[in-house]
């Protein structure tokens, strides 16, 4: 038998360490040097979308070695604080607090992801900080928030820019296709872009047949490009994630889908793994992109920093090309930068303000914030591919592999229409 | 818009994908089923499976069923370490039943992070020249992404029925199930049986996950998708049934995939999962069970 | 006298908690206390189950889940400033609930089936969650909380106190229950049902009783979840970690014991909470998952149980 | 006048294709000692799990001192009065001896005894048995003998008119036969019902007044000792054609 009262207050006792411990790792974690300007993010570093996160912290580290090769920001270094969320938002919350009120950091920006950004609001809105983000689509609306802005080219309309491209097109085409079917992950940035893409559809004159969603978690895809395929939708437009963008592909081949356009929204084509992988199956996929090598994108800086890139992420496991998230992840940073040179300050109110009135030159070209953060013009590619060799990543990085087809500002080829042969 | 081509397809689909499941579930219908381990752990090891796949296929360009086949002894040898582990700190002293369950649980992370420390969080892929192919019979297509692994999870599943039911060694397996006593009788050690099946079960891993990644793009945690498919098969099936467990696959593979197609696919795990549990419910032997 | 020493601790360990809020002005802190309370309120509930019944829930996550989903509904339909407490009660009632229909369907079965069962609940209800768009669907939902709250000086603050009395009342009904007749039942059926049943212990109902009160317990600490991290989706709330550190932290404490999982859940939400500042939260799982494979392997009575064999040998 | 205190009638039990009962009267005389015999295999295990609860018989019916039982749930049967033990001992392993204790005297006779304190009357139980000694060891630590002695504590404790006892002496030694023995006449003659099943023979025949043989799930003999050691039908069920 155990003698009760003692035996609880050693527990207690120990429990009282253990805490005392922790607090204690805490505090000299806290007690840093103030001299550097510190800026704190979290970013997916595992999880489901470390892949990218882990790009991305590439190319903000390049930004952050530049900028201190020059002198720093207001002569002070930069420094990261950052922690990993491990893609999950239930993290970013704490990820936030912890940055403010124990890292006292000076500036904050995003992880990458509509899922992980939008956690982190709450607890910025509160503070009234300036957030430059990452990647998120239609982030904003929710929130309304006067100091959030968004590097990602989406437009003043997110939700409705972000499709329109795609809409356009098949309107475009002679005889104009009359049915869409939609087909979303069940996650909030594809549901996001399928709610866009339905307004899209309608307001453009085409019949929505088929409109559904599927759990990321989905093993075959066949049974439902199948059942797209039974609606004899013309167009079809798909909102996912990397793994399910790649089984969508694959079953649309496999199927011999007979539709007259397809893509939209499939994340993951972007990401040179993937298109090594798929290859010939990406043949006249029209898909939304940011950046691809043409001669309308070719922004000053852009090919050197992909360089520098290149050079740093090799053997690291991560876009060995990084055309599509890391220009962008070094763009936000270059924009809170040239702001805080230009106003000389880290108040946050200050930095808001140049921002929203700014037109700022960075590596993904000229870059204007609406009033609600996002990018006053959108610049939503549709990239269509083009006879894709099997397993070559070398053409990825060539001019001519994917063809820019809208905005017609960017335009570097015509579509090839039907999808179908 | 129920037409019968795709009614016919969907069952056809549902029947591959099915077949895929009872090669994920086979070596739990071992474990679980006839050896009373709760290997919550296995579908870990189909993915430990998969990057094995993944390795040798990138640095090789073998053939990933090959590379099943390959890595099923090593497979093998590492269930038998595990299982002298299991023994030695649970079964022996009669604690199976609690810790046993968190010991697996535990090993299902270690896996998870071990693998996410060494190949990152990133989707990995295997290429093979039928990737992406498919015939077509009439008007039902057959992706031959889906039909090489239902071809091997049957031969899978058959080879492992006939060595149950054919070999010394094999029905020692199920009678250690059964009857202990009888067995000790028949002169075989049971923990020695146990360890062999157990050993087994994990090779199937190493093929179940060469397939896995045939189908399609496989990261660490995806084992987590399976765990509950695969003890629903093996427990609709009517625990340690091997055919119980290849009908159970079929039926889910089917099931899930006619809620894919007429109902949306959002909602197709939701049924499987109900299916088991109304299983438990009103037939807790299995749709095929011994009661 | 044992109850004397109790109460004492409880009430100091409340008192600390409201100086903690008076003198910390760091809302980090609270933020990673309420983590680890969280993770007790979890590990206690487990355990009444798990620890004094026998039966393992793996589907914890889904309890969890549920309760924070209760409260946001609320919060749906009768705005985000409905108090807490009822929310609370209210997933209180729906998990407990669930805890019930769940042991009705599979109690009666051998362990492994409710374990199994446990897990297919968490899925069918994250399938639920992410198809109903009322609240948040796939995409989540979003609670913006007040800067300040009552008489505290943070939101924050004001839950972590409720955390911790949260806490202290589910480590009190769990202590009362294991030294109680119900309590002495439920050891029983964990140690043979069979000889219990045939002691007269109505083995069914006292699992079910069990299941209840494990499901309601989990409700609670799910219930102000979504004011917590003012963001809850599908896959978050559900999410298996969840599930791991609710076994993980009475197994390492100790399972047979009311304390056990206090323990537990203390040691490794602290040791956590460390390395996920100082380390990665890679390391995290990869920590928790050692840890309860090395503890159950070698340790298989926890803390508790290596505490009593080292007083047992010091006795001799 | 004898009142049965428990009376089976029919019964009959089915696992699958295997019939394991078939349509068995059993009946229990008030303060009774009645031995259940038969070979390995004839049901005498599925007969008292019938009885105790443990399984339903799907055919017949039991009944206790009066009351229609079949149907009912195994604690139950254990609060009226049906105790039973283990063939393989089956101790609470995490409780002392004398928490084992508390468990029957808490939830099967808790209704029925007038509540003296708890740990008195396990003390009792204890004494009666042997076991005062050990009263604080942990269970899962006994020797074997012991362990027969707490099963049948436990039985004891539930405070039972009639108890069924599953082979408590098989593997004992001569010496513990009679311990064993000695214990439960000491029970019967505080008025308590006993069922013993037993292999040893010499065991049986001290202490039934009556013996029921099973043989393939039927009953095939019923008498006094005496009788069914004459009985030939007895002698073939045992030793084969």
């Amino acid at each position: 038998m155990i003698k009760r009262r003692s035996f609880m207050r050693a527990t207690l006792a120990s429990g009282v360490i253990a805490l005392a411990a922790a607090s204690g790792a805490l505090v000299s974690f806290a007690a840093q040097a103030a001299e550097p300007i510190k800026i704190g993010f979290s970013m997916a570093l595992t999880g489901g979308l470390a892949g990218a996160g882990k790009a991305a912290l590439i190319a903000m580290e390049i930004w952050r070695d530049d900028i201190n090769k020059k002198a720093g920001l207001l002569g002070r270094p930069v420094q990261f604080v950052y922690y990993d969320d491990a893609t999950n938002p239930a993290t970013v919350p704490g990820i936030y607090t912890k940055l403010l009120d124990v890292d006292k950091v000076d500036l904050v920006v995003s992880s990458y992801g509509t899922n992980e950004i939008a956690p982190a609001m709450p607890i910025i809105m509160r503070k009234k900080l300036v957030f430059p983000s990452l990647f998120g689509l239609a982030v904003n609306d929710q929130f309304n928030y006067n100091r959030y802005f968004q590097i990602m080219p989406a437009g003043p309309v997110p939700k409705i820019d972000w499709s329109r491209g795609f809409f356009q097109l098949a309107a475009e085409q002679n005889p104009k296709p009359k049915t869409v079917a939609i087909i979303a992950a069940d996650a909030e940035f594809a549901l996001n872009a399928a709610a866009g893409a339905r307004a899209n559809a309608k307001k453009m004159g085409f019949k929505i047949i088929y409109d559904k969603t599927f759990p990321p978690s989905t093993t075959d895809y066949t049974p439902i490009v199948r059942a797209i395929q039974a609606t004899g939708a013309e167009v079809i437009y798909v909102a996912s994630y990397p793994p399910q963008s790649v089984g969508i592909v694959k079953a649309a081949h496999e199927v011999g889908l007979k539709a007259k356009m397809l893509g939209g929204c499939l994340v993951g084509l972007q990401f040179a793994a993937i298109q090594q992988n798929l290859g010939p199956l990406l043949d006249n996929i029209v898909n939304y992109d940011f950046w691809v090598p043409a001669p309308t994108l070719n922004f000053p800086g852009i090919e050197e920093f992909l360089k520098k890139y290149q050079e740093a992420a090799k053997g690291k496991g991560v876009d060995p090309l990084g055309h599509y998230l890391p220009p962008y992840a070094y763009a936000y940073l270059e924009v809170l930068g040239q702001a805080v040179e230009a106003t000389k300050s880290l108040d946050q109110s200050k930095l808001a303000a140049y921002m929203h009135k700014t037109t700022f030159k960075t590596v993904v070209g000229d870059v204007k914030f609406g009033k609600n953060g996002e990018w006053a013009t959108t610049r939503v590619l549709q990239v269509q591919f083009r006879n894709i060799k099997p397993d070559n990543l070398e053409q990825f990085a060539q001019v001519g592999s994917r063809v820019v087809l809208y905005p017609k500002q960017w335009k570097s080829g015509d579509i090839v229409y039907p999808y179908a042969k | 818009m129920l037409s019968v081509d795709l009614f016919a397809n969907a069952i056809v689909a549902g029947l591959l994908l099915g077949g895929f499941y009872a090669a994920v579930s086979i070596g739990l219908a071992i474990t679980f089923g006839q050896l009373d381990i709760v290997n919550i752990a296995h579908p870990a090891f189909v993915v430990a499976g998969s990057y094995a796949a993944y390795i040798l296929n990138s640095e090789f360009g073998l053939d990933p069923v090959l590379i099943g086949l390959l890595m099923a002894p090593l497979f093998f040898f590492v269930g038998i370490a595990i299982y002298r582990v299991y023994y030695a700190a649970f079964e022996r002293t009669g604690q199976e039943s609690l810790s046993g369950l968190a010991f697996f649980f535990g090993l299902m992370f270690i896996i998870e992070v071990l693998l996410i420390m060494a190949y990152g969080v990133d989707y990995r892929l295997v290429s093979a020249p039928y990737i992406g192919q498919s015939i077509d019979i009439g008007f039902v297509g057959l992706p031959y992404r889906m039909l090489v692994p239902f071809g091997v999870a049957a031969a899978l599943t058959a080879g492992i029925y006939l060595y149950l039911s054919r070999t010394f060694m094999g029905r020692a397996i199920l009678a250690v199930a059964q009857d202990r006593l009888a067995l000790q009788l028949m002169g075989a050690d049971p923990v020695k049986i146990k360890q062999f099946a157990f050993g087994l079960a994990i090779a199937t891993t190493a093929i179940a996950g060469s397939l896995l990644i045939i189908i399609g793009p496989v990261e660490p945690s995806l084992g987590r998708q399976y765990i509950g498919r695969a003890f629903a098969i093996v427990v609709l099936g009517g625990m340690g049934s091997i055919p119980g467990m290849a009908i159970a696959a079929l039926l889910i593979g089917v099931v899930e995939t006619m809620v894919a197609t007429f109902m949306g696919p959002s909602w197709s795990p939701a049924v499987s999962f109900g299916v088991l549990l109304l299983t438990l419910a009103l037939r807790p032997s299995g749709l095929f069970g011994r009661k | 006298m044992k109850g004397r020493a109790f109460w004492l601790s409880m009430v100091a360990a409340l008192v600390a908690g409201l100086l903690l809020t008076h003198f910390i002005d760091n809302d980090y802190y609270f933020n990673a206390l309420y983590v680890i309370l969280q993770g007790t309120v979890m590990a206690v509930a487990w355990n009444i189950l798990g620890g004094f019944t026998g039966y393992v829930n793996f589907g914890s996550a889904g309890f969890f889940a549920v309760g924070a989903y209760t409260s946001i509904a609320l919060g749906k339909a009768f705005g985000q400033d409905f108090p807490l407490p009822i929310m609370i009660m209210a997933a209180a009632l729906v998990c407990g609930l669930i805890g019930l229909g769940l042991g009705y369907l599979t109690l009666r079965l051998k362990g492994v089936y409710f374990s199994i069962a446990t897990l297919a609940m968490a899925i069918v209800f994250e399938t639920l969650m992410n198809n109903w768009a009322y609240v948040g669907g796939a995409r989540g939902a979003y609670i913006l909380t007040p800067d300040s709250h009552l008489w505290f000086n943070s939101y924050i603050e004001m839950l972590f106190v409720l955390m911790l009395l949260l806490t202290l009342g589910s480590i009190a009904i769990s202590r009362a229950l294991n030294a109680s007749r119900l309590g002495r039942g439920l050891a029983a059926i964990r140690d043979d049902e069979v000889a219990a049943e045939c002691a007269g212990v109505p083995t069914l109902k006292l699992k079910l009783i069990s299941a209840t009160i494990m499901g309601a317990m989990m409700g609670v600490a799910g219930a102000p979840y979504p004011y917590f991290v003012t963001f809850v989706d599908p896959a978050s709330a559900f999410s298996l970690f969840v599930a791991v550190n609710a076994i993980a932290m009475p197994m390492i404490g100790g399972t047979a014991h009311w304390i056990g999982p206090v323990i537990g859940a203390l040691l490794v939400g602290t040791a956590q909470q460390v390395i996920t500042v100082t380390v990665s939260s890679e390391l995290n799982v990869l920590f928790v998952g050692i840890m309860l494979v090395v503890f159950i392997s070698m340790a298989p009575q926890g803390i508790v149980g290596l505490v009593q064999k080292f007083r047992a040998r010091r006795a001799r | 006048m004898t009142v049965p205190v428990l009376t089976a009638g029919g019964i009959t039990k089915r696992f699958g294709g295997f019939i394991a009962l078939q349509n068995v009267d059993l009946h229990v005389n008030a303060g009774e000692r009645l031995g259940l015999i038969g070979p390995n295999g004839s049901g005498k295990t599925t007969l008292i799990n019938c009885i105790s609860g443990a399984l339903f018989n799907d055919e017949g019916s039991i009944e206790f001192e009066g009351r229609n039982i079949t149907r009912m749930p195994a604690y139950q049967r254990a609060r009226l009065g049906v105790a039973r033990s283990f063939q393989i001992p089956k101790p609470f392993r995490s409780m002392s001896v004398l928490e084992n204790l508390r468990v029957p005297l808490e939830y099967a006779a808790w209704s029925r005894s007038e509540h003296r304190r708890i740990t008195d009357e396990a003390m009792d139980v204890l004494e009666q048995i042997g076991l005062k000694g050990r009263a604080h060891e942990n269970s899962a630590g006994l020797t074997q003998v012991d362990m027969r002695k707490l099963e049948l504590a436990r039985a004891l404790a539930a405070k039972p008119r009639l108890l069924v006892s599953d082979e408590a002496m098989a593997g004992l030694s001569s010496a513990e036969v009679d311990e064993i023995l000695e214990i439960l006449l000491a029970l019967n003659r505080r008025g308590v019902a006993v069922i013993m099943i037993e292999h040893i023979m010499r065991a049986v025949m001290r202490f039934s007044e009556r013996v029921v043989v099973l043989d393939a799930g039927q009953k095939i003999a019923e008498g006094t000792p005496e009788e069914i050691v004459r009985n030939p039908l007895v002698e073939r069920a045992y030793l084969g054609e």
